[in-house]
């Protein structure tokens, strides 16, 4: 049996070990994985691209699917968290995301038009809106954005390069052995945008494997290895 | 013209396989949007600025490429073979790396930690995020090919005519400017309409080095790729909109080139 | 008033070219066989290949000095050249071409025009002014060569077969022009040339070329009356025949390669090997051997016979190989003789040359 | 040599400029990453898998190229400027897609819901993941711009010599392979050589055509995008590995062809 | 054994090139200005330009016909051309040009390599077998030139000026060669050249044209006799003097454009416009005008003097200009007077011709 996955490039990491660990457990299912932009893979299912199960890391790239009929109804696995992430070299002078409002600081994010960009724009409306905070603040803020990359990975790497000072991104991007050299800092307000990985079994596809596997990411082991990359569990609510 | 052999056909279908090759994609691609939505695009205003940073760069890479590349060119077509040979594989080696490697090495070179980069603060130079890197990208993906292939052309030229024109008291920069220049001009011009719309296309590495900020770096190719993962039939219609723009581009170019005389 | 003095040495693939050579004002015509080296020194004198030794000097100016490391670069030498194949410049017209080292030099507007206009109208192709070179005929380019390359008033002068694609009256008009321009100019010229009438014409100074090396140097006519290599006679059209002067007793007598013995005063010279020269038109012929003691006959057959206006070459083969040169009259008194009769040359005693080599 | 003037300096300078815009960023890479993580990595199952298919990949693609692109490139250079002006710009088209909408316009041409999708369908070939959908997309970047390029190389040749082939009995077919190739030969090699090292570099049409599967479709480009998703340090080292691999390559072909007289 | 048969027309910028001629198996010479259309016609007769109008047939076979829309490509006629620039395949040894069109033939092996060595060995050039023909002198290249198209055996043989840049001596050793193969091939053979001796050589066939046309044909002492254009009589060195003849009672004179006027036995022809032709050989000088009533005398000033071999030429310029061929002794024994000295010039009315035009 072959169960081919399409998932979104951030989901590198953690898939691919859980594919391993899986394919331990069930030596007769052969796993492909297929790693790209979520819109990427969404635009391959609609034409025709052989795929089991789909993992976005967004739910726009899944809603083209559903109206689309090409997949069942869909399920989140994981949620991610924004965080601030700063060199290491700035770690001083930034200690709180209140600090990015510094004239002069390189800040790089997301292009709105990207999830990570969406989320981040979400949360620097949260931002303007909590009193504690501040408009100006955030306006300041926005005022240092030299970049809106359209790849968290590539956040990542100007941060790791030194280009620029700090950046917003996903919880699970500090897990990986190069981000140790960066250093997190948590958002303050409570109600943050969180996002969510919706993953859904292809209705023209090998379906039966889809759901075990995505069953097996929903056991203790499956949510073990998530966490472990930083991600945390599905909880609940769209 | 004579009948049409076996050879002319096999020409003809060759042509006609490669003009099928090109034209169905792209054919694909401006079938998937209406006019309507491409006149929509023309409104909106982050696409005009990416469509004016798009021409500001590659038009700005353009004095370099042609005031360093073509004498870069004509020096190596006028080396020796044993001391080409090294160069035309450094001129190639940029074509093999992936975007991303591209950008990488941008970074690492002319980036703030980068290898030049206490050099460019000291004169209080910031590469990334500007248009200059923009520009730095282009240059660096284009020129090294538009180099080795310039060279190809001086290469093929009547070593004679230059002697002709020393002899007539023409200095070597002459001979340069007023013999092998107009002579290799039908080729040259061709390169550098290449080596345009090469630039126009650039993508990974001007989005690693240079950065994606609306209004100041964001080209058309990065907006295009932006728009891609939020809303990919408005990338689609970039796409063509991308498409009939460069179309424009290069039928304008060869209407104000008058070409030379084939020689 | 500066002559040119040269003195060279460059390998090439088969020998070395190793020439020393004056020239003065006024026309030098270079002569020699296919491959001599002819092109490969007039690049040299150019400056567009480099001697590996020797010394070039146009007037007061050093171009070349190997010792003193001096090489002037073509352009820095004033020397004008017409290639032998040309070389025009495919992107200009005619007057582009013509144009070409004027506007180099910075001439502008009228004089820049009243010259070009000077030059097309005395080569007479002011109607091809605007045409491409590359839809000119062979001769219509070779004037273009030429226009272009005086244009420039050079100091030194190199034309490689200038006018080989000329047609016959073209070349006896430029040929004039050129004279003329050669001698207001007073430049040294070196003009390289396959055409007989050419070096008539010019014919004070010519020097020989052979292998690399200048084998002969004079006037026409001492090249006429003592060619010293076969190259120069045969381009004469002289007869030269190879063999050996013997000394026997009553005399001394001419004996050649193929066994042909010649006896008479003009058997002069020391015995050993030695040539024998005589110009076609020296040489008589007879159905019958003439009378009295023929000491320089030579019977043949006729091989070869060419009616040139009034005159007539006939090439007999016999023990050696002879060409006379009759007139046509003479020719229809001896009833029309075709290929294949048998012939007697007998040339005139006094006008043989007899040459130790 | 002659001495050195200001023009001399200008080429000397204007190809040192050149080389630093090419060195430094391609420096830096190679500095990135220590010669043992390189050795290291050629243990790696996946990253030899890349290098096969990358191999495979460019080497499927020459045939095409060659035997579609240079006749095709011979019939243009051979037509007449009005009709060949449509052509050329239709070649130049696809250097300026970038590579996302170059991949998108694949898609939508030969994807299974694309134009040919059914006729595709009808004769049992599915193309996207495929090793031929890696193929389809370098075709499709590179194979344009090689023929409008060999192209302008048939231009330069002299057309005399054809005609002086003609006359001594060659037909069109053997004046194509016995005089206009061999004499266009050094020009040719050297723009097929590029032509691989550009598809040895191809990323963004590769990842949407053909997708990004280990083993069947996953290029050393795209495994370098992957490694940059998970561990850019060893994305870094990838590319380094890249750029070492293909100056072997580069070098390599060099060897094989030795070069003709210079016409 | 057959004949070539061309009838086309085509225009060219300047005029239209309109030609009927019929070349039998041998050479025949055409000559003609530069820019005549001689490299034109050569061209559409191999199939490279396509003619307007006409038709061309070789033997049987039809080459081209406007009417029926045949038109047999280049590589099909069998023809073989020798271009005014070579066209030399420079990626290719010399052997490589030479046996190119043997290797297309399929012909392999043993064959090839004796028919390559047999070629090489008759144009004097086996040294050069392995040379790039880029190294080659001018002389060299058009030898190869040649050799490379008689290697295909070609049915109708097209030779613009193959000697052109040939020394004298390889000129008439491969002229007599060419001859010899000519004469075994019995194809016809055009042959363009602007040599004079060429000419004569092939003296049978001439044909002359100018501006697109063919306008004489015939044997080399036709248009000796008769020149009829300009071009044809300085060809072949004649004088030629426009003017008209009138009657005036007593006879008829021949009265020149510029006011010359001339009387005798030769005036011929009707009144009218006519042109007067004279060979150089055929005019006499004297310092003081001859005695009796001298009818045909022209006086002038010496303007040029050519000495060419045991003979003087000499151009007289008065109210016409006038060339005379004097032997060397006649010029000896006249004083060997210089430019400038003033002359008669008198010719034998038996050999002038007044032809109306
Ligand atoms: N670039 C070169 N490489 C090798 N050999 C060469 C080169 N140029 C000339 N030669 C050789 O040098 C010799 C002299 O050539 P050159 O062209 O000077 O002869 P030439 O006297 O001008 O002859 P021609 O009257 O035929 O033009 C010839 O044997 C020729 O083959
Ligand atoms: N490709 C062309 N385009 C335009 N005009 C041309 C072209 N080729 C030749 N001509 C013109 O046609 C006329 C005839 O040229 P052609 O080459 O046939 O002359 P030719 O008799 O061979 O002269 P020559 O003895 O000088 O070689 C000339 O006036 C020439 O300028
Ligand atoms: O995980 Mo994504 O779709 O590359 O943002
Ligand atoms: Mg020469
Ligand atoms: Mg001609």
């Amino acid at each position: 049996d072959e169960l081919r996955i399409f998932a979104a490039s951030s989901l590198t990491e953690p898939l691919g070990e859980a594919a391993t660990v899986y394919g331990d457990r069930h030596p007769g299912v052969r796993i492909r994985l297929h790693f790209a932009g979520s819109q990427t893979l969404a635009a391959q299912i609609e034409q025709g691209a052989p795929a089991d199960l789909f993992i976005a890391a967004s739910q726009d790239a899944m809603a083209r699917l559903e109206r689309a009929g090409l997949v069942e109804q869909p399920a989140f696995i994981a949620r991610n968290r924004l965080v601030l992430a700063v060199t290491a070299d700035m770690a001083e002078q930034i200690r709180t995301p209140a600090d990015l409002a510094r004239p002069g600081l390189l800040l790089v994010v997301g292009n709105p038009q990207v999830p990570i960009g969406a989320y981040t724009r979400r949360l620097f409306e949260r931002l303007a809106g909590d009193p504690g905070f501040g408009a100006a603040r955030v306006a300041a803020i926005r005022n240092n954005v030299v970049s809106e990359e359209t790849q968290v990975k590539a956040i990542v790497a100007k941060l790791l390069l030194g280009e620029a000072d700090a950046g917003i991104v996903y919880q699970s991007d500090l897990t990986a052995p190069a981000a140790r050299r960066l250093v997190g800092r948590a958002f303050p307000c409570g109600d943050l945008p969180v996002a969510r990985y919706p993953a859904a079994v292809l209705t023209g596809g090998n379906r039966r494997p889809a759901r075990e596997f995505l069953a097996f990411l929903a056991t203790p082991p499956g949510t073990d290895i998530m966490r472990r990359h930083g991600f945390l569990p599905p909880g609940d609510g769209p | 013209m004579r009948r049409p052999g076996p050879f002319h056909l096999y020409l003809a279908g060759s042509g006609m396989l490669i003009a099928l090759l090109i034209l169905l994609p792209i054919g694909a691609l401006l079938l998937a949007s209406s006019p309507m939505e491409l006149a929509h695009l023309l409104g909106d205003h982050e696409v005009l600025q990416a469509i004016r940073i798009t021409l500001l760069a590659s038009l700005l890479a353009l004095p370099p490429i042609l005031l360093f590349g073509l004498p870069a060119a004509y020096g190596l077509s006028r080396l020796d073979r044993r001391r080409r040979r090294g160069l035309e594989m450094l001129l190639e080696l940029p074509l093999v790396m992936p975007p991303v490697v591209a950008g990488l090495a941008l970074l690492l070179a002319f980036g703030r930690r980068g290898l030049l980069g206490d050099l460019l603060a000291g004169v209080g130079l910031r590469l990334p995020f500007t248009l200059a890197a923009v520009v730095i990208a282009i240059l660096f993906i284009v020129t090294p090919s538009f180099v080795r292939r310039c060279s190809l052309l001086f290469d093929s030229l009547d070593h004679r005519l230059e002697e002709a024109a020393l002899l007539l008291g023409a200095t070597p920069h002459q001979v340069f400017f007023r013999v092998s220049l107009p002579l290799a001009r039908r080729g040259l011009v061709a390169e550098t309409i290449m080596a345009q719309a090469q630039g126009i296309g650039l993508f990974g590495a001007v989005i690693l080095f240079a950065g994606n900020l609306p209004g100041r770096t964001q080209t058309l190719s990065l907006a295009i790729y932006s728009a891609f993962e939020s809303d990919p039939p408005r990338a689609f219609a970039l796409g063509s909109l991308l498409l009939l723009i460069s179309l424009l581009l290069l039928g304008a170019v060869r209407l104000v080139t008058p070409r030379g005389p084939k020689p | 008033m500066s002559r040119l003095l040269c003195q060279l040495q460059r390998p090439l693939p088969h020998f070395v070219l190793d020439v020393e050579l004056q020239i003065e004002p006024g026309v030098t015509v270079l002569l020699g066989p296919n491959g001599a080296g002819k092109s490969s020194l007039l690049r040299l004198l150019a400056g567009l290949d480099r001697p590996r030794h020797g010394r070039i000097r146009l007037g007061e100016r050093i171009l070349f000095d190997a010792e003193r490391g001096i090489c002037l670069p073509p352009e820095r030498r004033a020397v004008g050249m017409v290639f032998q194949d040309l070389a025009l410049f495919p992107h200009l017209d005619v007057r582009g071409n013509i144009e070409f080292g004027l506007k180099l030099r910075g001439i502008g507007g009228g004089p820049r025009r009243e010259k070009v206009a000077e030059l097309l109208r005395q080569l007479g192709i002011a109607h091809l002014a605007g045409r491409r070179v590359t839809t000119l005929s062979g001769g219509e380019r070779q004037k273009v060569a030429l226009a272009r390359t005086l244009a420039t008033g050079p100091q030194l002068l190199l034309l490689d077969e200038p006018t080989a694609a000329l047609d016959p009256a073209a070349r006896g008009e430029i040929r004039r022009w050129l004279q003329g321009v050669l001698l207001g100019l007073r430049i040294p010229t070196l003009l390289v040339t396959h055409d007989a009438e050419e070096v008539a014409h010019f014919r004070k100074r010519v020097a020989v070329m052979e292998q690399g090396r200048i084998v002969q140097h004079g006037s026409y006519h001492q090249l006429l009356r003592e060619p010293q290599s076969d190259f120069v006679a045969r381009f004469a059209g002289i007869n030269v025949i190879a063999g050996r002067v013997v000394d026997n007793g009553d005399g001394r007598s001419f004996v050649s390669d193929n066994g042909l013995r010649l006896q008479g005063d003009f058997c002069t010279g020391e015995p050993g090997p030695a040539t024998l020269a005589v110009a076609p038109w020296e040489v008589a012929l007879f159905h019958q051997p003439p009378g009295g003691s023929p000491r320089n006959v030579i019977a043949g057959q006729v091989q070869e016979l060419v009616v040139l206006g009034d005159r007539v070459r006939v090439t007999l083969t016999g023990r050696e190989k002879i060409v006379a040169e009759i007139s046509l009259r003479s020719w229809e008194q001896m009833g029309r003789f075709r290929e294949g009769t048998r012939l007697h040359a007998v040339f005139k005693a006094q006008e043989a040359r007899v040459m130790n080599v």
